[in-house]
């Protein structure tokens, strides 16, 4: 009793297990296949427009590029890279000041950098004071976490305003793509 | 296979085929009467998929797909 | 020995199978012009500097008095050069020659969703021949595994009107 | 009576490299998992993109390298031990080999494993292929070494055994499953002969620092002699298992004793000198040479629709024993509630499948259209990753308790174990190969690229990811399953003095019908070296003409 009992579960168990663990996939491939033929042989040329190439990209920040344009002092960035080692990602950051009419000094800081993973990397021991020796210029390193990439940087700098004074202007940089370069120094 | 004479779990049954052993077993087909039908079926529906496949594969996906490699 | 007759009838119909495969594929290299990457040159690795490849880029070219163009390219870790920094420009309709070849590790040049795709072999110049048919933009994928940054090395190939296509930005 | 009574040091033997196997199944399987939720960005909370490459390598050499040849080791341990009625001639050198083959497994697994411990200098991110001039650490290249100099001594062991059965029986011809082992390990051989030339040759030196320069392709080259070889190396252990005892699990008998010898002497010829079929979209390798590599490609399809039909023929007559009638109504009188045979009978229908998706590979030009796609890895999937490795588990349901004396444990879970690998399976390889199709690479932790899009033949990229992620969870729930049932078994299954039927009767057409000449192993072996060189020699000797090591390329840390 308690023995045909049990069969029968079994039997009712491997018509489910058939049902899902072959039904399912069968019909999965019978899609596949339904659905090549469909759209290649029997719909006509896709919509040009769905390229998907079209879409206007905003250009973030990159090498060469001017910080700080509207103030007195402006920046260029001479060198936006990650270095990549077997060991480890490093993001490597070279600003100019190009300016050299200015008799002032310059500070500049990186307050944080934001990354692809959504984390914060504070740019914390990164300021630096730039004397007047035009064109100076200042390079800082900050150690990734493995595979990550910097989308945006939190840059400060004290512009002068007035005669004596001075204001700090915060500016946030959103990259461009960061070029990748293996780390041939490592 | 050797075991088979060695084996002496089946010694006092070794007259009987493995066939009648097995209570799973309606009945033995020898090979004189065994045409597998089935399976010639089976592998002929598997060369006909394989067949279509192929040609739809590469006249269609693949021929399509310009640009390819010309020299 | 003893073979069913249609375990023998299945054995024929596979060499069938196969001799259809490798017709087809005989067909499509010498009547569609779908074909392989073949033996090029070697070149040394570590002094691409004095080749062309010191010089990437598009250059021009006339072949059976016709204007083709060469696009050299290298592979690094982790860029194609050109391709990546600013993308490969190229005209329609024209037959363009690729000279692939890469200084440090293998890579991988796939022109996603075409039928371009080789490999980039440190000491080797992959070379093949195309014809853009289309006027768009295709992505350049690495897809062979060259370092911890694999995944960011991308390029891109701008395909443009033969009439739209600039000159000044060839390379000599 | 079973395995474990009348063959006790065999079982051990045996035992011991299920252990391992299972071992490197289970971490090897998790590392898949995380890497099918990372890559399609489901979850990423285990790993960053920059440690995917080592969970990869470490995914390719624990199931691909390590899982399968100590599982083989196993089974052949037992078949041989079996089939010529002896235990193993010499236990001390029967347990050298394993060991060695562990501390090799070991070194190469430390050398991975490196690569997660943050300043580590010990990796091996060089993905289970390794092809320099990306270096991992001397390491990772002498465990590999060690693996396989220990599965050369295990090969010696079996064909010690024979010599020593044939001593004893001069007229006998070669059992079944001995004669399966034996041609299996010829074929070995012949293959191994590229990877020693490549590891011991020049990765080794060079890993040491012996070396400065190595010449990429060249190494390459000998890896691809020995790596498609390799794949037959872990398949024919599942035909083996589908000839000699699926057939058995469907209630009927092998069909063709001389088709099965025929199938494996194809496979001894024809694996090695193939191999150039993984490099068509290589440089510096003529277009003849790959034209070669695909003809011989294409007929190594022979011997496998033959065993279509051969295996597809041993079933049907079971299902037809069972009273099973019609052109096709018969496959429901196979017992689809019998765990051993359902992972056997799925895995194959994988393998009619992914044996399509190999003839795209193997034929030349249309390569290129998937050349390192993510469609490759969706294919090996079917084939090492369902026929193969789904075959290993589903006999294991038969072999476990022959090898310990105790019955299986948890029936439910073992049959729910290989429908839910096949379904699994069934979602993350169809969306590999459309992914593939569409131009997604293989072998990346981010297949999305910033600069522009992919575009599927149909469906969407995300649709397309959700499948990979749901079909990889779907696997890891089956892994777990087989770990459990296994380890249950083995630690707390009822002890029996039968537990399992393990008789394997007769074929219909016997070896009486089977020609002498297709157990002579001296003249298929001289074959098969004579078309390896056939293949080889030429090319290679381009690559070594103008130096080993030239043009070289300096090496780069992984």
């Amino acid at each position: 009793m308690s023995e045909e009992k049990s069969d029968n579960s079994t039997k009712k168990l491997v018509k489910i297990l058939v049902i899902v663990g072959i039904g399912v996939p069968v019909l999965v491939e019978l899609m596949t296949l339904f659905n090549l033929i469909n759209v290649q042989i029997f719909e006509d040329e896709k919509d040009a427009n769905s390229q998907g190439f079209d879409v206007e990209d905003v250009r973030g920040f990159g090498e060469g590029d001017t910080l700080f344009s509207d103030q007195a002092s402006v920046v260029v960035i001479d060198e936006l890279r990650i270095k990549v080692s077997a060991q480890e990602w490093r993001f490597a950051l070279g600003l100019t000041s190009a300016d050299s009419s200015s008799q002032d000094e310059l500070e500049i800081s990186v307050d944080s950098l934001s990354l692809q993973s959504k984390k914060m990397l504070s740019g914390d021991n990164n300021s630096w004071e730039v004397k007047q020796s035009a064109p100076a210029q200042v390079y800082g390193e900050w150690i990734l976490p493995n595979g990550d990439i910097p989308t945006k940087l939190f840059i400060s700098s004290d512009q002068k305003t007035g005669k004596d004074s001075t204001k700090k202007v915060s500016q946030e940089v959103p990259l461009d793509k960061v070029p990748v370069r293996y780390n041939q120094n490592q | 296979m050797p075991e088979e004479k060695s084996n002496p779990t089946n010694n006092n049954e070794s007259e009987k085929s493995w066939e009648e052993r097995n209570p799973d077993i309606v009945r033995e087909i020898t090979i004189d009467e065994y045409q597998p039908y089935g399976t010639l079926t089976l592998t002929l529906i598997y060369f006909a998929i394989v067949a279509l496949m192929w040609v739809f594969m590469y006249f269609v996906e693949f021929a399509g797909n310009a640009p390819s490699i010309i020299d | 020995m003893h073979i069913h007759k249609f375990e023998q009838f299945w054995i024929k119909l596979s060499f069938v199978l196969i001799a259809f495969f490798i017709v087809t594929v005989v067909y499509g290299f010498v009547a569609m012009d779908l074909k392989v990457i073949g033996d090029h040159a070697t070149i040394d690795p570590q002094n691409l500097a004095d080749t062309k490849f010191g010089n990437p880029g598009v250059r021009e070219v006339t072949r059976n008095g016709q204007t083709e163009y060469e696009v050299y390219v290298q592979t690094i870790q982790f860029a194609f050069n050109p391709g990546t920094a600013q993308p490969i420009v190229v005209p329609a309709n024209t037959r363009v020659t690729f000279y692939i070849t890469s200084p440090d590790v293998l890579h991988g040049f796939d022109v996603a969703g075409t039928n371009l795709n080789t490999m980039s072999i440190p000491g080797q110049v992959a070379k093949f021949t195309t014809i853009f048919p289309e006027v768009r933009e295709y992505g350049i994928v690495c897809n062979e595994y060259c370092g911890p940054a694999h995944h960011v090395m991308e390029g891109k190939i701008k395909v443009v009107p033969k009439s739209e296509f600039d000159k000044s930005n060839l390379v000599e | 009576m079973t395995f474990i009574h009348k063959y006790p040091k065999a079982a051990k033997v045996a035992k011991a490299n299920f252990i391992v196997a299972f071992i490197a199944l289970a971490i090897g399987g998790l590392f898949g998992f995380v890497q099918a939720l990372h890559r399609t960005n489901v979850f990423r909370g285990f790993f960053n993109s920059g440690e995917y490459y080592t969970l990869l390598t470490g995914h390719g050499v624990l199931l691909a390298l390590i899982f399968t040849t100590f599982f083989i080791a196993g089974l052949f341990v037992w078949g041989v031990t079996r089939s010529l009625d002896r235990e193993p001639e010499n236990l001390t050198f029967t347990w050298s080999w394993f060991w060695l083959m562990t501390i090799g497994l070991v070194m190469a697994t430390i050398a991975i494993l490196g690569g997660l411990v943050p300043d580590s200098s010990i990796r091996a991110a060089v993905l289970y292929t390794f092809y320099p001039p990306l270096q991992a650490h001397p390491m990772f290249y002498i465990g590999l070494a060690l693996v396989v100099v220990g599965s050369w001594m295990a090969g010696a062991d079996w064909f010690w055994s024979y010599r020593k059965w044939r001593a004893e029986n001069p007229n006998e011809r070669i059992p079944i499953l001995a004669f399966m082992t034996l041609f299996t390990m010829l074929m070995w051989y012949v293959c191994t002969i590229g990877l020693a030339l490549e590891v011991v040759g020049l990765l080794i030196p060079w890993s040491l620092g012996w070396v400065t320069e190595i010449e990429p392709l060249l190494p390459r080259t000998l890896f691809w002699f020995f790596g498609h070889a390799v794949v037959y190396f872990w398949l024919l252990p599942a035909y083996y298992v589908w000839y000699a005892i699926l057939p058995k699990l469907s209630g009927g008998r092998l069909f063709s004793d001389s088709m099965t010898r025929i199938v494996f002497i194809i496979f001894l010829l024809l694996s090695t000198p193939v191999g150039y079929h993984h490099q068509y979209a290589d440089a510096g390798i003529s277009v003849g040479f790959k034209f070669y590599a695909m003809a011989t490609t294409l007929l190594i399809l022979l011997p496998s629709l033959i065993t279509l039909f051969t295996v597809v023929a041993s079933m049907e007559h079971g299902a037809r024993q069972r009273g099973g009638k019609g052109y096709l109504k018969w496959i429901g009188k196979l017992p689809w509630d019998s765990p051993a045979f359902v992972g056997c009978a799925l895995a194959g229908i994988m393998f009619a499948a992914g044996g399509f998706s190999g003839m795209i590979n193997a034929s030349m030009n249309i390569n290129v259209l998937i050349h390192n796609t993510i469609w490759v890895p969706g294919h090996f999937h079917l084939t090492v990753g369902t026929a193969v490795a789904l075959t290993f588990m589903a006999i294991t349901y038969w072999l476990l308790p022959q090898l310990t004396g105790r019955k299986l444990k948890y029936k439910t879970l073992a049959l729910i174990q290989p429908y839910a690998w096949f379904l699994g399976m069934t979602l993350m390889s169809n969306a590999m190969h459309r992914a593939g199709l569409a131009g997604v690479p293989r072998r990346t932790a981010e297949p999305e690229y910033s600069g522009f899009d992919f575009e599927p033949i149909f469906g969407t990229m995300t649709e397309m990811k959700w499948q990979i992620a749901i079909g990889g969870t779907i696997l890891m729930i089956s892994l777990i399953l087989f770990l459990w049932v296994v380890v249950a078994s083995w630690l707390a299954g009822e002890k029996s003095d039968k537990p399992v039927d393990d008789y394997i009767p007769e074929p219909l057409s016997g070896v009486e019908h089977t020609p002498a000449i297709l157990d002579n192993m001296k003249l298929w072996f001289g074959l098969a070296l004579l078309l390896v060189v056939l293949a080889y020699a030429f090319p290679l000797w381009e690559m070594v003409a103008d130096g080993i090591f030239s043009p070289g390329a300096l090496p780069r840390p992984s």
